[in-house]
């Protein structure tokens, strides 16, 4: 989302300090949702916005408590339903400057719907959804997300579900805005949390976030010096798509085609690679299927970044302007014409 | 005007419309409805259609019913037996001829009642012939025959023709029971004003159908209902559900708060959304919602932000609402949720009425979780019933809900409407600066009726965290401490009981004071159960009405008003829940007296009770 | 889905009739629904199920009323959740053939959730998805599908809903067989339904259908003679993507951007354009985002067909298999052993 | 041994173990229940933990505490006042010391009392030499440091090594209630099969804690708890929610059923799902549905289908699916619905117990929408609720809650668990060739019972349609008709009041058959009000005890057992809901008694108010 700048006057100087609630942080030592609180609260005297204009509404998982350790307006909800709750936050105040946070029960199983509904309409708020997949609150049940074959408590003998691929699912349900994170690259988490707060829309970022508990080490390959580099895939707009130990990797398009290439080996110059645009959906459609298990032979790198980018008019935007507009059609509601009606009679 | 035609006088009349789904019926009744109730009359209506958008033409399951009473004296049902039936074919003559009173009046249009409507209707016999009448006045009438006549001249088609057939009904009742074609007219200028064929058309209709009546002898009587003697004041019709989305605004403007309402369509609720999209220019801002648990937590959003946050919807809604209705009793923030019930369970009889909710509604939840009810008792009471639900939400902070039900929301009646001055002020809690102690909000602080404050997104310095764990006194912070825990769940139920101090007492509305018998009731049961026992007192019965509006808390007397009769009688449309309530609360042995039909009582049904446990 | 087909020996011959219901049909006169109830009781002979294992479950809605007039087994739910009534009836007899009948707001508002989960899981089953764009029932508000702008009883000042694109959700979610049609063209309608009915898996058939009382002629130019041939696009496998008044016009690919191209007047041949292939998901992509509005000019026409069809292992198989491979691993459960336990002693 | 050590005989002794969430106490205080009840004694358990995963180091808030009672008599509950208490750390001994009798005995690990410790557990002293234990008998030992020790000479790191702490805890407490180390070690042996050096560390610190204590002389008596005179029989021990799992496998395998369970994760609910996701050789399928409404759907659709429907949840989750619930009821089609209740409303207290949803089992649903709910009143005791759930459920075609709640789930009891031949044999009424008349099926003609035929697809000649919609009566067509309707509902009311033909009249669980006082219980009050009730007669009381299972419908003869008492006392972990229908029903004063803390009753708190009223 994107909020207007108010206040700046006087504007505050804030610390991220100052976005510390009082409240004890419950997490697990080591789970990844610590980062995520720490690269919040660090960007947040960035953005400009007084604290009582911020609000953080989410739904209930480990994750969920987060709006608890935030020191400014919150809500716990209840399970899966945050984004209603932000719509009708929003619609009520478009002025605020609201964070969504989820986690992948919470948003994708039994809050998948109202997901899907916020995206379409495009209500101005970020969304932060904490993909481990598995449930951590309720002690390590599968997610949508957890992959085929997955041994958990109530998998014992492995995953039968085929899992969503989150960001596949925001573009399917017309998301205008979305990127993907990991909890243990605090720069690049704070880079993308920046950009989500600048679109005007609702911003959906999945981050990998590590659950130390019930799911450790989910997202290694994508973390651990040893793996990282060629099994990520960062996607800066304008820039092509190059990976690998040595960046010697990339991927290009052979019409529509993706194909990993060693391009200097193949004589090829970096206006030869794709050009990462955050604009072309059609592009943005292809990489977001580079979804494969990294242990597969020959699979792709998992993408980084901001898949996806679109101007969109903001749901409550419309809500607004539309009531703005029947008053200038009708004129302020007059609420003694309305008890009377348009007929009327006099008992005597 | 035929010379020998005379005016009989009548204190009240009962019409009910019939006809095919696309024959117009409600649109007839509605109009009708209007117009007498614009001369001056008092009148009570109830719409009856079917599930189906267009059922079966010309079949049973097709019947589209509109009934009234209009009157002289004060009314208060739509009528037990329908002194005049409108039959627009077989089918609508078959499925309420038996609501028409011995030696009743039927006008019936021949046209409906040719073979393949017959064998619609699955008659084997033409009733018009087989003396099924015999014990009614019957008039027939070839409407379609003498429409298509009337509009002969006319550019249009056959079918557009025979479409207007209601109104030559319409105007032959303005000329029966001598009444202005001019409301009318009115409303239909406004309908076709951009189609001034269909709207020619319609008036050239609705004038033939009343010098039809002129011309013609047909009827040797016209009937002259006076206007009646109400309360003095401007009245206007209106219907519940109407009603209902008006004193939201109301409330919303009294409060000055913006008006937020989040729901999802459902039958009979849908038209309160209907009516509220229309109304943008009251700061209403409608937000229709993928589904019930979106609609109710956007309203729960909507109230965290400031507004007075709406839900609305019906028994099967309300069902997927309740989880999040426990949240906002945690929250301790305003939150109306109006549940315009229907017949159940599950998907039930959708377009029908019943008041089968209201355990759910004092009862369906996780937890202890109190929740404030009130319940409309007729189609204008709406108004009132969701202006007081709003009202306690908003100075209480709490969820309260409001039950209507089908028959409220369709019925209409005559509403004297208030002066805006006369509402009642609306106060939001809203934190003050002087309620900051050392610089820190405590946002489960409460003032003496244990009400919290309101602090809201945007206000500096209030920053504060809620959610759905149990919290700690005064600071709101999460809290597992089992003694916090116990002080909470009573406090909250205190503080629901409380509102009992913030309502009036119980009164008795009809009869004495103390005595033999009195009928206790709530909602929508209001006209039938007043007009029983007014008959009751006139024929020198002891019986006395009390009707409830405040169901939980239930008013501070209420134990102290049964205690000063011998008997009390609960009638239901339901198969016993207020009567249970009342037992558990009072210890008292209430006689039940329960309708489970989807229609409402008729007022002979109470009085039939009265007298057997007199 | 595509069930085997039982019962084979004595196999009876069935016609339409057979699926005919006692049932009065109870749509409004008009209403697209009847079509679609008539092509699918046209098909059912031809897929050799017996009828007591022909199950239709749906929600709540006027087409919902669907099982009502089917004489197999049927179930009118509750609203949007047929696909859980769907899941647990395969789970529980996996050789049973089930359709799921649902509307726009039935299975795209409502139930939202519900079907992007059985999608995702691939549940062996056919979902009828009849699109009116309009709550019919509950008489005329919008649905998810409403186009912008539409003035309904819950939107007398205009929808400011984004809606959604059924089957870009359906990819989204992982669906494996998608495929659009409308209720005024029996033929291919009943040519869908067949090939709905082989793909094992969930099977997504979006049908146009027309509300004629509530949102009448809203696909009307995909149906009638004077616009249909310039605005539908026919997508057939291994086919190339023709269109217009007289198949002058085409789709090609520059590589991965679709143009819309007058082909034998520039020169090319049937070979040099986009031949469907309904098993490319890259290509699906694209042309599932062919959802302009028919009145924007240099719009591309709406695709009908099977956009896209994937294999994938259907989950109640998956269940019913792991059931079986735990029975052969542990042996058929013992209830006696189950009782006692691990530990036991004896007091005498 | 040391020689000059005794051994103390006890009837009961109540042991608590506490310390952090990491410190692996619920798994000891598993291990030593287990121990004991394998010994012969008879046991209760309460294990109590927080609310977050790993709740920070060493805080108030992150306690795990594990409480048991074992005795040679029979034991209804983990006991009231704890004889020893294991404090790991300076958080365990302060959050629980009000619960140790004065005088009773505390096992301190004097290394979860360091600076830092102290500061976590908000202490400004160290309670070890502040005076706060004068009243105790306190024995320290520095448990920590002694585990290391004993494991200096592994490959393990100190991390690891101080991991098994807990075994010296346990290895000492068999030391002084003279246990044998077997079972435990054969736990182990199956716990770290895969990982040797972790088995050798943790049995090797078993034994040092166990030869702790008999090289020294911090104890100077050793307590022997005798065998209890159990019922004969062969025992096990089983949690609430084990035996809930195991009692529906059991219900489908003595129906012939395949067993479906559709859940949604929930805590305290999920370990059903987790327990049955393991006996897939069972033909159990166990679906985690997306959310809780999926759940309970997909369970009617199994059931639909041949299958045995189970969905089970809490509080919040059982909300979301009263809407399908409603169906199930319309569509007369088996289903168990289990609740595992927790502290509410909203996400409430989800790790605590209570029992605040019975007027949501009762009540809850939009419509007349009645539903039978059983409670089971001990660990051992869901087996046989569960079981006669789903009997019901088959054999009366009808949905059927069982409420169970927090305390029962994870605590546990000896259980002389069944044979399979004396389970109660359960007949799914599948319709018959029989049943067809005309070659027409009819899915809603009943049986004398009411209980309609089970025809599912794939029987040939069977075909028919269900819905929720209203449905005439014997033929399931949808129908709108108002005597229809009438009918229906009280058909489906009269066929789950029939149920109480089926169950057992209500007993007299303990005391005379009449008198002056009857305690009135329902679920997991049970152990306590027994105790009570027993201790009171003990005392020359005239007390009697009754619990009840059935819960709606109510035991034919309920109002007869409860007046041939001259006063009721209705113990609740709630604010009131039984008590409250016993009102109702039977215009009866019952005294309540409730406890909304989140944790069980005292015995204590029981006898005082019984003492209160008598
Ligand atoms: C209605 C409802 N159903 C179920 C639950 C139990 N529950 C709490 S959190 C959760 C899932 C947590 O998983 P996720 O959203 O991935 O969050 P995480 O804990 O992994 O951060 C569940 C099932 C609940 N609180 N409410
Ligand atoms: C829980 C619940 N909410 C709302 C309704 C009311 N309702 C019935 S059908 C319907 C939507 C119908 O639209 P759609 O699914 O598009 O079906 P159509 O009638 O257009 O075929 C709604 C909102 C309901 N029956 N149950
Ligand atoms: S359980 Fe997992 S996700 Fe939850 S706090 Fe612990 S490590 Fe983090
Ligand atoms: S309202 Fe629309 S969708 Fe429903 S039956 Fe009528 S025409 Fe069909
Ligand atoms: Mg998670
Ligand atoms: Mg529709």
């Amino acid at each position: 989302m994107s909020t207007p700048v108010t206040n700046t006057e006087n504007k505050i100087q804030y610390t991220a300090k100052d976005f510390t609630s009082d409240q004890e942080v419950k997490w697990c030592p080591g789970c990844g949702d610590y980062s995520i609180l720490k690269q919040v609260q660090t960007i947040l005297p960035q953005i400009g916005v007084p604290r009582e204009n911020i609000v953080f509404i989410s739904g209930i998982g480990c994750s969920s408590r987060f709006p608890y350790y935030m020191n400014t307006y919150g809500m716990h909800s209840i399970h899966g339903r945050a984004p209603a709750f932000v719509t009708g936050l929003r619609i009520a105040n478009p002025e605020l400057n609201v964070w969504l946070i989820t986690g992948d029960g919470d948003a994708l199983s039994i809050g998948g719907n109202h997901l899907i509904h916020i995206l379409r309409r495009n209500v101005n708020t970020n969304i932060l959804l904490f993909n481990n997949e598995i449930y951590g609150l309720t002690k390590g049940q599968y997610s949508p997300t957890s992959p085929e074959g997955l041994k958990t408590k109530s998998s014992p003998y492995g995953v039968v579900d085929h899992p969503f691929n989150p960001v596949r699912l925001a573009m399917g349900a017309e998301a205008t805005f979305i990127a993907r994170t990991v909890d243990r690259d605090p720069k690049f988490l704070r880079e993308i949390l920046l950009e989500a707060n600048n679109h005007k829309g609702s911003s959906f970022v999945e981050i990998y976030q590590n659950c130390i508990v019930f799911n450790d080490k989910a997202f290694e390959v994508y973390t651990d010096k040893t793996t990282k580099k060629k099994e990520v895939l960062m996607m800066k707009h304008g820039e092509p798509l190059i990976f690998g130990e040595d960046d010697e990797k990339a991927v290009v398009l052979d019409g529509y085609t993706p194909r990993i290439v060693e391009w200097e080996k193949e004589g090829l110059s970096k206006d030869d690679l794709w050009i990462h645009d955050m604009f072309d959906k059609y592009k943005a459609n292809i990489l977001i299927d580079f979804f494969d298990d990294p242990k597969t032979p020959h699979h792709f790198p998992r993408p980084f970044g901001i898949f996806y980018k679109k101007e969109r008019a903001v749901y409550e935007e419309m809500v607004n302007k539309q009531v703005e507009e029947v008053k200038k059609q009708f004129g302020e509601g007059d609420l003694q014409k309305l008890l009377k009606g348009e007929h009327t009679w006099t008992v005597e | 005007m035929s010379e020998n035609i005379t005016f009989e006088k009548k204190k009240h009349i009962t019409v009910l419309f019939a006809g095919d789904s696309g024959d117009g019926m409600q649109l007839t009744g509605t109009q009708f409805t209007n117009t007498n109730a614009l001369y001056g009359n008092d009148v009570s209506t109830f719409p009856n259609f079917p599930a189906e958008i267009r059922a079966p033409q010309g079949t049973l399951s097709g019947v589209s019913g509109f009934q009234l009473q209009f009157g002289s004296n004060e009314i208060y049902t739509p009528g037990d037996e329908v002194d005049l039936l409108v039959a627009m074919n077989a089918a609508g003559l078959l499925s309420n001829l038996h609501k028409v009173k011995k030696g009743g009046t039927i006008l019936v249009n021949t046209s409906g009642f040719d073979a393949k409507n017959l064998r619609l209707a699955k008659s084997e016999e033409n009733p018009l012939i087989s003396g099924l009448l015999n014990e009614y006045r019957v008039i027939e009438i070839d409407i379609t025959k003498l429409t298509k006549e009337a509009l002969k001249d006319t550019a249009l088609s056959t079918k557009e023709a025979e479409r207007s057939k209601n109104m030559f009904v319409l105007g032959f009742l303005y000329w029966l029971y001598n009444r202005k074609l001019d409301a009318t007219i009115q409303f239909l200028e406004e309908k076709f004003a951009h189609k001034p064929e269909l709207l020619e058309a319609n008036v050239k209709v609705l004038k033939a159908g009343y010098n039809y009546g002129d011309a013609t002898n047909v009827f040797t009587e016209r009937y002259e209902v006076e206007k009646a003697k109400l309360p003095k004041g401007e009245y206007r019709n209106i219907t519940g559900n109407a009603a209902t989305a008006i004193g939201m605004i109301a409330a919303a403007h009294q409060s000055g708060l913006d008006l937020f309402y989040g729901s999802y369509p459902i039958t009979p609720a849908s038209d309160i959304l209907h009516e509220l999209s229309k109304r943008k220019n009251f700061n209403v801002k409608t937000f229709q919602a993928e589904d019930e648990i979106a609609a109710v937590s956007s309203a729960i959003g909507a109230s965290f932000g400031g507004a007075l946050g709406v839900t609305g919807s019906s028994g099967p809604g309300i069902a997927l609402k309740m989880e999040a209705i426990g949240l906002a009793i945690m929250l301790e923030l305003p939150l109306v949720i109006v549940n315009v019930q229907r017949g159940g369970p599950s998907t039930g009889l959708p377009t029908k009425t019943e008041q089968a909710d209201l355990f759910q509604a004092v009862y369906g939840r996780n937890g202890e979780a109190p929740l404030a009810v009130i319940a409309a008792k007729t189609p204008a009471d709406c108004f009132n019933a969701v202006y007081e639900a709003a009202r306690i939400a908003i100075e209480h902070m709490t969820p309260v809900m409001i039950l209507s039900d089908g028959y409220l929301a369709n019925g209409s009646e005559p509403w004297r409407y208030p002066k805006v001055e006369h509402l009642r002020p609306i106060k939001p809690p809203f934190a003050q600066k002087s309620d900051l102690s050392d610089d820190v909000f405590l946002p489960y602080h409460r003032d003496k009726k244990l009400v919290r404050k309101w602090a809201v997104p945007g206000m500096k310095g209030f920053e504060h965290r809620v959610g759905g764990l149990e919290k700690e006194a005064e600071t709101g912070n999460v809290s597992y401490d089992p003694e916090n825990h116990e002080k909470m769940v009573k406090t909250r139920q205190a503080k629901v009981d409380n509102i009992a101090n913030d309502i009036p007492q119980q009164a008795i509305e009809t009869g004495k004071e103390s005595g033999k018998v009195l009928v206790l009731g709530w909602g929508s049961t209001f006209g039938a159960i007043k007009t029983a026992v007014m008959e009751c007192i006139e024929e020198g019965m002891d019986v006395s009405q009390a009707h409830l509006t405040y169901l939980n808390p239930l008013p501070r007397n209420l134990e102290d008003v049964l205690n000063r009769f011998e008997k009390v009688l609960i009638p239901e449309m339901n198969n016993g829940q207020l009567v249970h309530i009342i037992r558990d609360k009072f210890l008292l042995n209430a006689v039940p007296l329960n309708k489970i039909q989807g229609v409402p009582f008729a007022v002979n049904e109470i009085k039939e009770k009265i007298k057997e446990i007199y």
